[in-house]
Formats: structure tokens, sequence, C-alpha cells
């Protein structure tokens, strides 16, 4: 589904994303774990387009969208959100969710029409924020918001563009504990409808092995190792460089 | 959100508009009506400018070269042509296609700049045009400027401020319409965060370069009715000063208010000529520019967010207080 | 508007409106104007402020330099205040956005002290009378005060309208007298730095360098710095106001010319002038207190001709060829373009004892048709 | 080969005098990310009362020293009455700082008069003298030895100590800075009187140097202090002088050799730099 | 021992919203104190609250037995108390050198050692210690927040989510960091991550919408099922 070639970008000297080759498997969970600064948001922004590689190529069913604006890509249907939130700031948080689903529907230079005319993403944009706990909020600017709504509310607008692959940056950093679940379950149930792909960076090892069909290990810049859950768990890389002492006591 | 409370507010504006047109039945001295069409044509301007810098949240130091534009152009053609009303359409139609043009191309060359530098190139942009109009002196008479004739029924104070006053309304509610319609929302977005409204699938560069070509004609229209009333036209129609002026009047109104550049602009017309006007009343007001300088001070302490932003903003506050 | 009045209660007032700069970076020759026009009705109406038996009303508004504040001025003196006269302004472009307001009301306009040779040429129109010298006239002067035969010119002068103009008058007036132009040089009128197009009139190796100024930043010390003078090119150009006078000093000795300094002119008008306005404003008129004056004199003199009459077209005839006597001597509106021809002086720069500046002394009057400039309205 | 040293010289000097002028506003403008329109009310206080004192004392030097303070005095007064609401917010800062420039303006006129005032060089800056075929001015060279000094001293100080960081951080992140235990607003109103007093400073220097004043000079030359501080990339001393200098060599040259193009050298200059280099010529990073 | 820092029916604002209501804690010297609740319940005001960066417009506020509440934040500051912020508060366009030598007080061998120390904990942050702070990956944008607290000489730090966006191993590094400091430091940490927060936690306070409404030590808190389920999700 979505493939790259040797992808590589080097910032000056450093090389954040070493000729890293994959192919992300159609309607599936794939994460991506990585020590802080292995290249994982980094590959992120060159498979959405906010970087372009200095090398490589990436495939979308095929097609070399790798010189493809970022517009042009997140109208082919893929689509992020973002580890740094980034939200419109001064609009109440319906708007941020609306102006996705505008988007989504393709009403993009409509001058004559008043925007209450499309009463419908109003509501659809509402939809989505009580499914991820924010509709009470819905009316708050979004700069007002606490940081773990913020980061709600990214995802509602990630999901509001209803795009066929999904790119989730650390959705649930800085998440209240007891409403990961309810994030994880949108999740779960996106995975479910067998509709969509999902790539899905996380830190969160449980939420990892619950969740992943796959997972990619980025070392580096470089893939360092693929596979399921309990593979990827029991490398032994993965457990020194990555994962540490504490957390094989608690798996132990 | 509800359809009510936007339709009182259309029937506000449509009975402020109605008053308008009554206004020259009631207030016939020409010299008031020159004044009041002043604040029509700059009203036009100050809101050109504010789809800029209120919707899209650009900064310009040269939106005066549309404005210049639309008066020379006009100048231009009533001075070589017939003082007909059919030289004053060719006008209209000449300066919008070149400041369409020119807006275009200041919209490629310049969009892709931050802030500060863009804003400083715009300003190098129109002094550009104001040298070249200076040194252009067979066709714009240079800083002399010249004088040309006009229709008669152009000459006709009345006529003159019914077609501004017409012109305002209609662009007002017509940019109105503009910047409430989804393509206006998404101009709000790339004045909030460029780079995340290009993610959500807008080509914002579009959207740049059509606001300013929009932006650029409008102005060079409110440049044409400038020098309807003026009949008059000199290089000062590319001054800085004007982009100040414009630049003033839309944030004393209210940025991203549209009916803001328009109080702004009446406000600043109106002040310059009473507090002028003062200093026949008193030698101590012979230096009423302080008291105008004064004024944008006060304005800035007292309503940071402009006239309309800020009454907005405290009428919001006030109605949650009262549904608490 | 500044409103004064007479204590004479007979009928009919007659209304001047009189437009200048009055704040601003023109200010200065605005209040100059505005003096010398209160003392010029003063003086023409022996302190009666009546003439012909009506009282004058003077209405002064500030045009700020701006068109725009011009043109709305100058409709309020027309339909509010509903003035007779007009007279005015500072610059030229205030000048040019009020003038077909002149023709469209009917009404005649008095021009001073804007020089621009449009006003009276392709901008004329049967109402605009102008006492001010027009640009030619300056220029004229100028060629008058050192052209001759075989001798070579450059010229400096700021980059617009003004300047342009200026060197174009002064190059037929200068070729008329024999006088070769062997390099025109044009600076930004707001730059700093001067070398460059100094550099390049000390190349061109003139006999005489005719530098036309208007406007603050002079180019004066760096004339004087670059030892122009030293290579043996005199330096010549028109003697401004008092205020600039200081700015000179490096040129004493200097040939030029100018339009008034007030120990010039050798007349009554001027001698009542000067001690009349030592006596209200305890100081000499400046470069445009005449011009004001001219101004009103030109109007009450047109007035007792019609024996107060303000119908435009029989003040138009009247005020056709009129003369009228002024601080710089008798005054002719040319018919055919509606200017005042008048005297200039060309005068010598030298040091002066009573004033920490250097001061013009008298050469020689330039005689009205000396001056006289080209006929520029087609006519 | 004389007429380039010769205009290389006086567009150096030309330069330098830009720089001092925009010295002031790379702080003010661009360290502290302040549209200050009023820096040429600043900038025509400090000549006014600084060439006041010098007329009264006829020192030269108590000149500048009143100037300097006056500026200090004057930064001291906008800082906090007019600048400090207003941080970080353009818009405002427009508003609110051009009407100040009026008033700062008018002002002169009110306490100064309207009349535009005579200034020369003390007698010892005074002249000019001759090496070969060229002129050398000396009040010029006085300018670019200042320039040079004003340069290094502010280079220096940014270099050895942390201000210039702590402003910047300042701009970025208010609260950040003051959570790391230092007084930002105390940090601002220096540097802002220092930036005021470099302003008042330059009018002074610019004052004899064109041999007069007057009160409209403030907003025509402000204007060329933004070009500068723009073009060299905001914020730091070796952009604005470099910039500075470009523009004062450019100015030269071409009113010498494309004198048709010689009203548009600035802009042109701008727009260049611009297109080819939008972040301007050294910028931060 | 005595308090260090103490919080008594603090209420606040952000703007004109009174924001907490009823916060009332303590935490004594040498201890680390875990604020907990949910997104949204007033845990990050809190802190901006004690850093001074909130109007605090009722209760009072003490630190070392001295009020605080008035204080402006750079003066609460100098007191010897650090803040890492939630959102990190790099400052984007400064190197990471440049931030860290912004944020230190005075540079002498002490603040030298403590580098060292803190560049051993970060790696990385040495690696890039000439490249824009803006252009680090998350977690070393997390590192360089909590290392510009630690290289002044504290005595309380307050900390917002440290383990946000950060790899399991160095979390671990963190927590062993702040288990070093203990002596001299002591910390209030508002934390989502239970393991962590139960690792290294000493006492806790739960705030809901606004307002203080359990506390204990954390032991106890590990054990209290019903506790773990009702406020924070665990069960
Ligand atoms: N400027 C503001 N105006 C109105 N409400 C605000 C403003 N800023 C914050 N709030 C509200 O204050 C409440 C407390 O926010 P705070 O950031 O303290 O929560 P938190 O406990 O840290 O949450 P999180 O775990 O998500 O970081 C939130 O409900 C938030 O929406
Ligand atoms: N725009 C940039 N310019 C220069 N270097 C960059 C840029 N963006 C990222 N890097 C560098 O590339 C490396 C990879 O960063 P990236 O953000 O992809 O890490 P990450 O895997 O997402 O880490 P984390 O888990 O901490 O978020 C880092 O060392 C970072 O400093
Ligand atoms: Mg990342
Ligand atoms: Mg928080």
């Amino acid at each position: 589904m979505l493939e790259t070639k040797d992808l590589t970008i080097q910032f000056g000297g450093h090389t954040a994303v070493d000729h890293v080759t994959v192919d992300i498997a159609e309607k599936q969970l794939t994460s991506i774990i990585g020590p802080n600064g292995a290249g994982k948001t980094t590959f992120f922004n060159l498979l959405s387009g906010q970087l372009s590689p200095t090398e490589g190529e990436i495939y979308f069913r095929g097609e070399n969208i790798t010189s493809m604006s970022t517009t042009k890509r997140s109208r082919l249907g893929i689509g992020r959100s973002f580890q740094i939130t980034n939200v419109f700031p001064n609009l109440t948080v319906l708007e941020n969710v609306r102006l996705a689903v505008q988007s989504k529907r393709n009403v993009r230079y409509q001058m004559m029409a008043h925007f209450l005319h499309y009463k419908k993403f109003q509501e659809e944009a509402y939809a989505l924020l009580e499914k991820v706990l924010l509709d009470k909020k819905a009316d708050t600017i979004a700069a007002n918001l606490a940081h773990g709504e913020k980061r709600k509310l990214e995802i509602a607008m990630l999901l509001a563009l209803d795009s066929e692959i999904l790119l989730l940056d650390e959705p649930t950093a800085g998440m209240a504990l007891e409403e990961v679940p309810a994030i994880i379950e949108v999740i779960e149930h996106i995975k479910a409808r067998k509709e969509q792909t999902i790539v899905l960076i996380e830190h969160k090892m449980d939420m990892i092995m619950d969740l992943s069909d796959e997972v990619l290990v980025l070392f580096h810049g470089e893939l360092l190792a693929q596979g399921t859950p309990e593979d990827i768990i029991a490398n032994d890389i993965v457990q020194s460089a990555y994962l540490g002492g504490m957390y094989n006591e608690r798996l132990s | 959100m509800n359809l009510r409370t936007i339709e009182k507010s259309t029937w506000v504006y449509l009975a402020i508009a109605f008053l308008l047109f009554v206004v020259p039945f009631l207030v016939t001295g020409r010299s008031i009506q020159f004044l009041i069409i002043q604040i029509f044509v700059f009203g036009i301007f100050a809101m050109s400018y504010d789809l800029l810098l209120g919707y899209t949240g650009i900064i310009s130091f040269g939106h005066v070269m549309f404005f210049g534009v639309g008066a020379y152009s006009t100048a231009v053609l009533f001075d070589r042509f017939e003082p007909t009303i059919f030289t004053f359409g060719l006008a209209i139609l000449v300066s919008a296609i070149i400041a369409g043009v020119v807006s275009f191309i200041v919209g490629i060359l310049t969009l892709r700049l931050k802030s500060h530098f863009y804003a400083m190139l715009t300003l190098a942009l129109a002094g550009l045009f104001l040298v070249g109009a200076e040194k252009w002196r067979k066709v714009t008479g240079g800083s002399d400027g010249f004088t040309f004739g006009l229709p008669d029924m152009l000459r006709d104070s009345f006529t003159l401020y019914m077609l501004s006053a017409l012109s305002l309304v209609l662009l007002f509610f017509g940019l109105r319409r503009m910047t409430k319609s989804p393509f206006g929302k998404v101009l709000v977005a790339i004045r909030e965060n460029e780079s995340r409204t290009e993610s959500l699938g807008y080509q914002v560069l579009h959207y740049k370069v059509i606001v300013s070509v929009v932006s650029g004609v409008v102005a060079s229209y409110s440049g044409v009715l400038y020098i309807l009333s003026l009949r008059f036209v000199d290089t000062s129609v590319f001054a800085t000063d004007l982009t100040i002026d414009v630049l003033l009047m839309t944030i004393i109104g209210g940025v991203g208010t549209l009916i803001g550049p328009i109080i702004g602009a009446s406000l600043i017309e109106f002040a310059h000529h009473w507090l002028s006007d003062l200093s026949d009343v008193h030698w101590l007001f012979e230096r009423w520019i302080i008291l105008y300088g004064t004024i944008f001070i006060l304005i800035v302490v007292f309503f940071p967010k402009g006239i309309v932003g800020t009454l907005a903003d405290r009428y919001i506050r006030w109605r949650a207080r009262r549904t608490e | 508007g500044d409103a004064e009045e007479s204590g004479a209660e007979s009928g009919e007032t007659i209304k001047i409106g009189v437009l200048a700069s009055l704040t601003g970076a023109l200010e200065a020759y605005g209040h100059q104007t505005k003096k010398g026009f209160e003392l010029g009705l003063d003086y023409g109406t022996d302190g009666t402020m009546e003439v012909a038996g009506k009282k004058i009303e003077v209405i002064f508004e500030d045009t700020e330099t701006d068109p725009k504040v011009a043109r709305q001025k100058a409709l309020t003196l027309l339909e509010d205040e509903d003035v007779d006269f007009l007279v005015g302004s500072s610059s030229s472009g205030d000048t040019l956005a009020v003038t077909p307001l002149a023709e469209e009301y009917e009404k005649v306009m008095v021009v001073e002290p804007a020089a621009a040779d449009s006003i009276t040429g392709a901008e004329y129109n049967d109402y605009v009378f102008r006492t001010a010298r027009n640009s030619s006239q300056d220029a004229a002067a100028a060629a008058a005060a050192i052209a001759g035969d075989g001798v070579k010119i450059a010229t400096l002068a700021p980059d617009y309208a003004f300047g342009r103009d200026g060197v174009s008058a002064f190059k037929t007036a200068a070729e008329d007298l024999g006088a070769e132009i062997i390099h025109e040089e044009y600076a930004d009128a707001a730059a700093t730095d001067f070398t460059a197009n100094i550099q390049k009139i000390i190349d061109s190796d003139p006999d005489y360098l005719y530098v036309v100024w208007a406007g603050a930043n002079t180019p004066w010390n760096q004339i004087v710095d670059m030892q122009v003078q030293e290579k043996g090119i005199k330096i010549t150009t028109g003697v401004a106001d008092r205020a600039t006078l200081p700015m000179m000093a490096p040129l004493v000795g200097m040939d030029g010319f100018t339009l008034y300094y007030h120990t010039l002119p050798d007349n009554e008008v001027n001698d009542w002038l000067v001690e009349k306005h030592q006596e209200e404003y305890d100081e000499a008129p400046d470069l445009f207190t005449p011009g004001g004056m001219s101004a009103a004199l030109a109007v009450l003199e047109a007035l007792k001709q019609t024996d107060g009459s303000t119908d435009s077209k029989e003040l138009i005839e009247t005020m056709e060829g009129m003369e009228f006597a002024t601080p710089k001597g008798t005054m002719t509106f040319r018919p055919e373009d509606h200017q005042a021809l008048q005297e200039m002086y060309s005068v010598t720069l030298v040091e002066s004892d009573e004033h920490d500046y250097p001061v013009p002394e008298l050469k020689k009057v330039l005689t009205p048709e000396e001056t006289a400039p080209p006929i520029m309205n087609g006519k | 080969m004389d007429v380039l040293v010769s205009l290389a010289v006086n567009g150096l000097a030309t330069g330098m005098l830009i720089f001092l002028l925009a010295a002031g506003l790379t702080l003010i403008f661009g360290l502290m990310d302040v549209l200050n329109f009023a820096h040429g009310g600043l900038f025509i206080w400090g000549a006014y009362t600084g060439v006041w004192a010098y007329h009264m004392t006829d020192s030269f030097l108590l000149g500048i020293g009143t100037a300097i303070v006056i500026g200090l005095a004057l930064g001291l007064v906008t800082e906090r009455l007019i600048v400090r609401p207003v941080y970080g917010s353009h818009v405002q800062q427009i508003l609110i700082t051009l009407g100040f420039m009026l008033v700062l303006q008018e002002c002169i006129k009110v306490v100064f008069g309207p009349d535009q005032k005579v200034v020369s060089p003390p007698s010892y800056l005074e002249g000019s003298f001759v090496v070969g075929d060229i002129v050398f001015i000396n009040y010029r060279l006085f300018i670019i030895v200042i320039g040079l000094v004003i340069f290094f001293a502010f280079y220096y100080l940014f270099k050895k100590t942390r201000v210039g960081l702590i402003v910047r951080a300042g701009v970025m992140n208010k609260e950040m800075i003051q959570s790391l235990g230092i007084n930002i607003k105390l940090v601002f109103m220096l540097v802002f009187m220092v930036g005021a007093a470099l302003a008042a400073l330059s009018g002074m220097l610019h004052a004899a140097y064109s041999g007069v004043i007057y009160a409209e000079m403030g907003l025509e030359f402000s204007i060329l202090a933004f070009i500068v501080v723009v073009i060299g990339g905001m914020g730091n001393f070796k952009g604005s002088l470099f910039a500075a200098l470009l523009v004062g060599l450019t100015q030269a040259f071409m009113a010498y050799y494309v004198p048709a193009l010689s009203l548009a050298t600035n802009m042109l200059l701008m727009a260049i730099v611009l297109v080819f280099r939008p972040q301007g010529l050294f910028a931060l990073r | 021992m005595s308090d260090f820092l103490e919080l008594r029916h603090m209420k606040a604002n952000i703007e004109q919203y009174h924001i907490l209501h009823d916060i009332t804690f303590r935490v004594p010297k040498g201890e680390v104190t875990v604020l907990l609740g949910r997104n949204g319940a007033g845990k990050t005001t809190t802190l901006r609250s004690i850093m001074g960066l909130n109007p605090v417009v009722g209760g009072s506020l003490t630190f070392k037995g001295e009020s605080i509440r008035n204080l402006k934040p750079h003066q609460i500051a100098n007191k010897g108390i650090g803040y890492v912020p939630e959102d990190q508060g790099i400052f984007y366009d400064l190197t990471v050198g440049e931030n860290m030598r912004v944020a230190m007080k005075k540079e002498n061998g002490e603040t030298k050692a403590r580098m060292e120390w803190i560049l051993d904990l970060f790696p990385d942050l040495k690696k890039f210690w000439n490249k824009p702070g803006g252009q680090l990956s998350g977690g070393q944008k997390q590192m360089l927040a909590i290392s510009r607290a630690y290289v002044n000489d504290n005595e309380l730090l307050l900390i917002d989510e440290p383990s946000k966006g950060l790899a399991p191993i160095v979390v671990e590094k963190v927590m062993e960091s702040i288990h070093q400091m203990k002596e001299q430091t002591t910390i209030v940490l508002v934390e989502q991550n239970f393991m962590m927060a139960s690792g290294i936690g000493d006492r806790f306070y739960i705030i809901d919408d606004g307002q203080t409404v359990q506390s204990g030590q954390m032991n106890e808190l590990k054990q209290d099922g019903v506790l773990l389920q009702k406020y924070l999700g665990i069960s």
C-alpha cells in the first residue's frame, strides 16, 4: 500500500532517516518504535510530504509520490497527526474540526455560499468530538485547552479527514491515564472496520503490544527490525537500547 | 451558533446602508459630501486591506500600489479620451485588469516570504511604482500631477456620493459573504496556522494569491473612486503615507471584522477634519496633530483589538456572563 | 476659518479664501503667505478692511500639503463660505487639485506661491491668475545672472518635476543667451550623499554649476567639502528663505538670483512692508511674504477697478493686463496666460555685519520683461 | 581609479551613517521584534536636543552627550508607556508607535519651533583634505570611525554576554525566560533604552553631517533603517553593518554609473536581496 | 520535617476564568510529591500558579515559610525554584548550547560539574549541541527542557509531565536522576505515566476540577484498587 525505497534524509551532516525500505500493509496497524531521535517523526514527515527526501522514493498504491506536495498527498488519502500539538489556536475546537471536515468534503474554493449553508459539516464535526470525549469543549478556543485535550483535538481532526492512511504520532502522549482507553478504543474501532491503514508512533509499550499487527523498529535512522510485537519485544537490541531495565523487570 | 443572530446583524447592516443613501438628501453641502465620499473610498480601500491583514494575516506595506494603479488608470484615460461614461467603464476595467495582473505577480513573487520580509518587499515594490510614476512624466506628469475632465454626470457631487455609497455597500456585503464562506474560513485557518492548513489538504498558495488578487482589485477600485472625487492626480497616490493611513484605519476599526475598517476610515477622516478645524478655535490647537497622535495611543489602550474587535469581545463576554 | 473683520458696517462683504500649508513640511511657507496676505489687505485698504465700500473678510484654511485636504478645504470655502476669491497654495499639487474648482464655481483664484509652470501652462484655465513667479521665471533670472556667450554650465537638481522643469526652463533661457549646458545632473531629493553627482559635475569641467534645490537636505556642505570652487567652478543658485541662508555660508561670493530679499526692492510698498512686518512680528519679511501681499494687492486692485463687483467675467477682463503695485515693484498679469510678470533680482552673496549668516546683495534688478517666461498654455 | 576610491570612501561614510541609524533599530526591531515606528521620533529628538546643547555650550561632545542622555530618557518613557503593553502584537505596535511618532514630531515644533535649524561640525572636524586627486572629508572619516567603534563595541558585548541570547529568548517565550529567573521586563527596558540612545546619537551625528535638521526628517530616515535591518537579516549587528554599507555603496555607485536608476536604488536593492535571500543577508540562523 | 512548600486553599484564574478553586497541599523537603488527575483537571495551572505565571486570587502560597504569592515569576525562580513546563518552553531559534547558557544562573565549577552529569544523562544533547532547539525530536526537546532545570542548583523543582514522549529507557534515566537529586532538591511532579509516578513518588495528591480531592502516600495508592479505579481508571 505505502512503500518506501531507500528513503533517506540528511540534515546538514546528520542522517535522520537512513535508507529505509519498507512496505506498509493495507488495512493493518503498523507501529513504529525506536529511541528518541531515531527518526520516527522525520519518517512521518517524509511520508506526508512535510520534508522531501535527499534520496529514495515513496510509493502509494504503486504511484510514485516522492515529489508530491503535502496538500496533494493529503487529498490522495494520507492524513497525519502531529507530535507537537499543531492546531488553529484562535479558533474554537469545533471550527478546528470543521475545517478538516470541509477539506474532506472537497469544499475548498466556494466563496459565495455562507458556511452555515453546510450544516452537515458542523454536525459531523460535533460527532467526531464526541468520539474523542471533547464534545464539552466544542466552543472553547483551542489555545485554551489543557494539553491532553489538545491531543484529543488533534486526533479528531485527523479522523475528520477520513483518509485511507492515518499516521499517528504519539497520539496519547500526555493524555490522562483514565482517558487513554477511550482513545485506544477509537483506534481499535477503526482497525476493526478494516477500512483504513494505521501507522502509529508510540512509546507506550502496552499499547504497541495490544494494538499492532506489525512493529517497525528504527534506530539511528535505520530500520533495525520488523516483525510481530512478540518478536520485537524479544529482540535483544530493542530490550537493551530502547526498553531498558525497568521494562524487563515488569515483564518478568 | 445559530442562523438567527447572523440574520439580525445583516438587518442592522442593511438599515445602516439604507441610512447612507438617505444622508445626501439631508446633508447637501458639497464639502461635507466630499468628506463622506472620502470615507467611503477609504472604507473600501481599508476593507481590501483587511482581507489581507485580518483574514489572511499578511502585513503589507505596499498596498498603495493597487490604489495608485486605479487612480492613474482612470486619470490617464480621462485625460486622453473624451470624458464619457464609457471611458469611466473602461477605466474600471483597465484598472481592474492591471491591478489583477500586478497583484497576481506580486502574490506569486512575494507570498512565500515570511512576515517582515514580505512587508518590506511590498514596500519596495510600491516604492518602485512611485519612482516609475515620477519618471514616466510624459504620462503621469510626475509629482506636479495633472487635472482632467469628467463626464457631467460624475461631476455632480450627489451622483458621486451615490456611486461611492453603492460601491461600499455592495462590496461590503460581497466581501462579508466571501469571508463567511468556506473559502473565507480557510483564509482564517491560514492566518492561524499555515502549515497545518496545508496538511489538511488546502493549497495555501492558491488561497493567498486569490485573496491578494481580490484585495488588489478592490483596492484599485477605491483608487478609481478616489481620483474621480479629486479630479487631479499626482504621485502621492503611490505614497507610503497612504498605506500607513489605510493600515491605521484597519487597525483602529479592528482587523478581521470588515465593518471595522469602515468605522476606522470614518474615525480617521472625521478626527482629522475636526481636529484640524480646532486650530482656528484656539492657537493652542495649532499643534492639533499631537491630539491626533494621542488618539491612536488611547485607542490601543482602550480598544486593544480595535473598536469593533474590542466591542465584539466585550459583548461576547457580557453575554457569557449573563447566561452563566 | 480665521475670520478677520473690520469695524465698518457697510452692507456687503467680499470673502476671500486663502489656502496655505499651515502645518506639515511646508508650514513655514504657508505662514509667510498668510502674514503677507494680511499685511497686504492692511496696506491696500489703509487699515479699513474695506474696498469700494465693501467689507473684506478673509478665511485661511490649512491644506496640510495634501491635495485631498486642499480640495476638501476649497470646497468648504466655495460652498459653505461662499467666497468670492480663492488664493493659494503653498504646493503645486495642492494648487492643481483646486484650480478646476475655481473654474467650476467660476471664481477667480490667485495662485501664490506655487511655482509649477503647468498651473499657468498645460493646466491653465481662465479663472487662474498667478502672482507668484513660476519656475521659468526663476530659470530666466538664473540665466540672466550668469549666462553669456560661450559660458559652459552644468546643473544639479532634484530628480522630480520641480527640478526637471527648472533645469529645462533654465536650459532654454541660458542657451538663448549663448551659454552651453554641458552636463545635467539629477539627485534623489531625499539623498544624503551627493558625492557621486558632484564628482560627475567636476568631471565635466564647467565654468558654472547651477543648482536648483528646494527642501531641507541641501548639497552645499558637500559642494564645499568636495572643493568644487577650488577647481575653478563657480556656483550659482537661487537664494531662498532666511532659514536656508546659514547653510549657504560656504558659498559667500557666489553670483545668483532671488525672487525677494527684504533689502533688495526699492519702492514704497516694500518699505512699508519691511517696517510694518518688523513692528508686528519683530523680524523682516521673508521669501514668500511679499507674494502673499502681492496676492492681496492684486485682489484689491481688481476690486477697485470693478468698483466692488465680484462678477467673474468682469474681474477676469479687468485683471488681464492689469498692473498693480507690490513690494516687488509693479506687476502685470500677462493677458495670455495670467502669469504676473515681475522683477527678479540678480545678487551676490556677501557676508553680513548684522547677521551671522550671509545675505544677498543687489547686483542688478532684472526687469519683468527680462525674465518673462514663454507662454505655455497654447494661446 | 580615483573616482572609484572617492565613491567608495563616500559610499562607506554614507553606509556607516545609515548603520548608526539602524543600530538602534537592530536592537529594538531586529532583536526585540518591536515594529517601532517612533524610532524616527527618537532620532529627531536626539538631533534637536544635541544640537541645542552643542550650540549652547559650543561643545560638540556635550551635544553628543546630551543626545545620548535624552535618548535614554525618551527610551525609558517610550518603553514603559508605549511599547510595554504591546509586546508581541505587531498590529498594536504599528498603531501605538505611529501615534507616538506624531506626538514626538509635533512636540519638536512646539519646543524648538517649526523652522529648520542649521548645524555645522565643530571646527576640528570640519573641512576636507586631498590625497592625490581624491578628496577626503574629515567629518565623514569621523563618522566611519564612530560607526566602527559602535559596531565593535556592540558586537563584542553581544558575543561575550548573554544579553543577546536573553533578549531573543525573551521574545520567543517570555514566560519561560522569567521562569529561569530573569527579569525580562528590566532587560527589555534597558535594551530599548540603549536602542533609543543609539537612535538619538545617530540623529545628532547626522545633524552635523547633513548640516540641517527639521522635524520631518525622522520618518524619512527611519524607513531607511527598517530596510537595512530587514535585509541585514533582523537583529544582528554584522548583518546591519553589512547591509548599511551595501546600501551606501550602491547608492554612490548607482548615482555615478546608472543615474537613471538612482531614485530606485534602495527599493531595487531591497527587492533583489529579498527575492534571492528571503531571510535577509545574515539570517540569525 | 517542616513543610517546604505549602499551598492552602489556593484559588487561581486564567484570564477572567476561575480555574483553580481550592488547591491545598504540602510538600515536605526532600520528597517527591506527585500531582495526578484527569486532563483539564488543573495540574498544569497549579504548577504555573506556584511559579507566579497565573494570578493567584485567593488562599496562601508559602515557600520555606515565606509567602510567594505576590512575587514575580523571576523572583520566585531566583528563590531556587526550577520549572519544566508542559510544553517544554524550548527557545526554538537558539541552539541547544544557547538554551543551556541562557538557563545557567552562574558559570562556575559547580555548574560545570552539573553540566557533565547532564550530558552523561542525555548524550543526545551533546551530540546536537549546536543545533537549534526547534529542530530536535520531540523526546530530545523534552530532555533539553529537563536539563535546563537541572543545570542550576535549585531547591525545588516543578516538573510537568517529564516522561511525555520519552523512550522507556530514557524515562528510566530520568527517574534515576530524580532519585539522585532527592538529597538536595525537593520535587513536585505532574505525571500521567503511572509506572513512573509510582516508581519515584513519595506522596500523591489528586486534583479534580480545580480542587485537591485526595492525598496520601504513594505506596498506599498502589494498593488501593478503588481509588485507582475511581480517579485514574486503572484496574
Ligand atoms: N485561557 C483559558 N481560558 C479558559 N480556560 C482555560 C484557559 N487555559 C486553560 N483553561 C482550562 O483550564 C483547565 C485546567 O487546565 P490545565 O492545563 O491546568 O489542566 P491539566 O490538569 O494540566 O491537564 P492535562 O493533563 O491535559 O495537561 C482546563 O479545563 C482548560 O480548558
Ligand atoms: N528540521 C530538522 N532539521 C535538522 N535536524 C532535524 C530536523 N528534524 C529532525 N531532525 C533531527 O533528526 C533526528 C530524528 O528526529 P525525529 O524527530 O524524527 O525523531 P523521533 O524518532 O521522532 O524522536 P522522538 O521519539 O523523540 O520524537 C533528530 O536527531 C533530530 O534532531
Ligand atoms: Mg518524534
Ligand atoms: Mg497539564
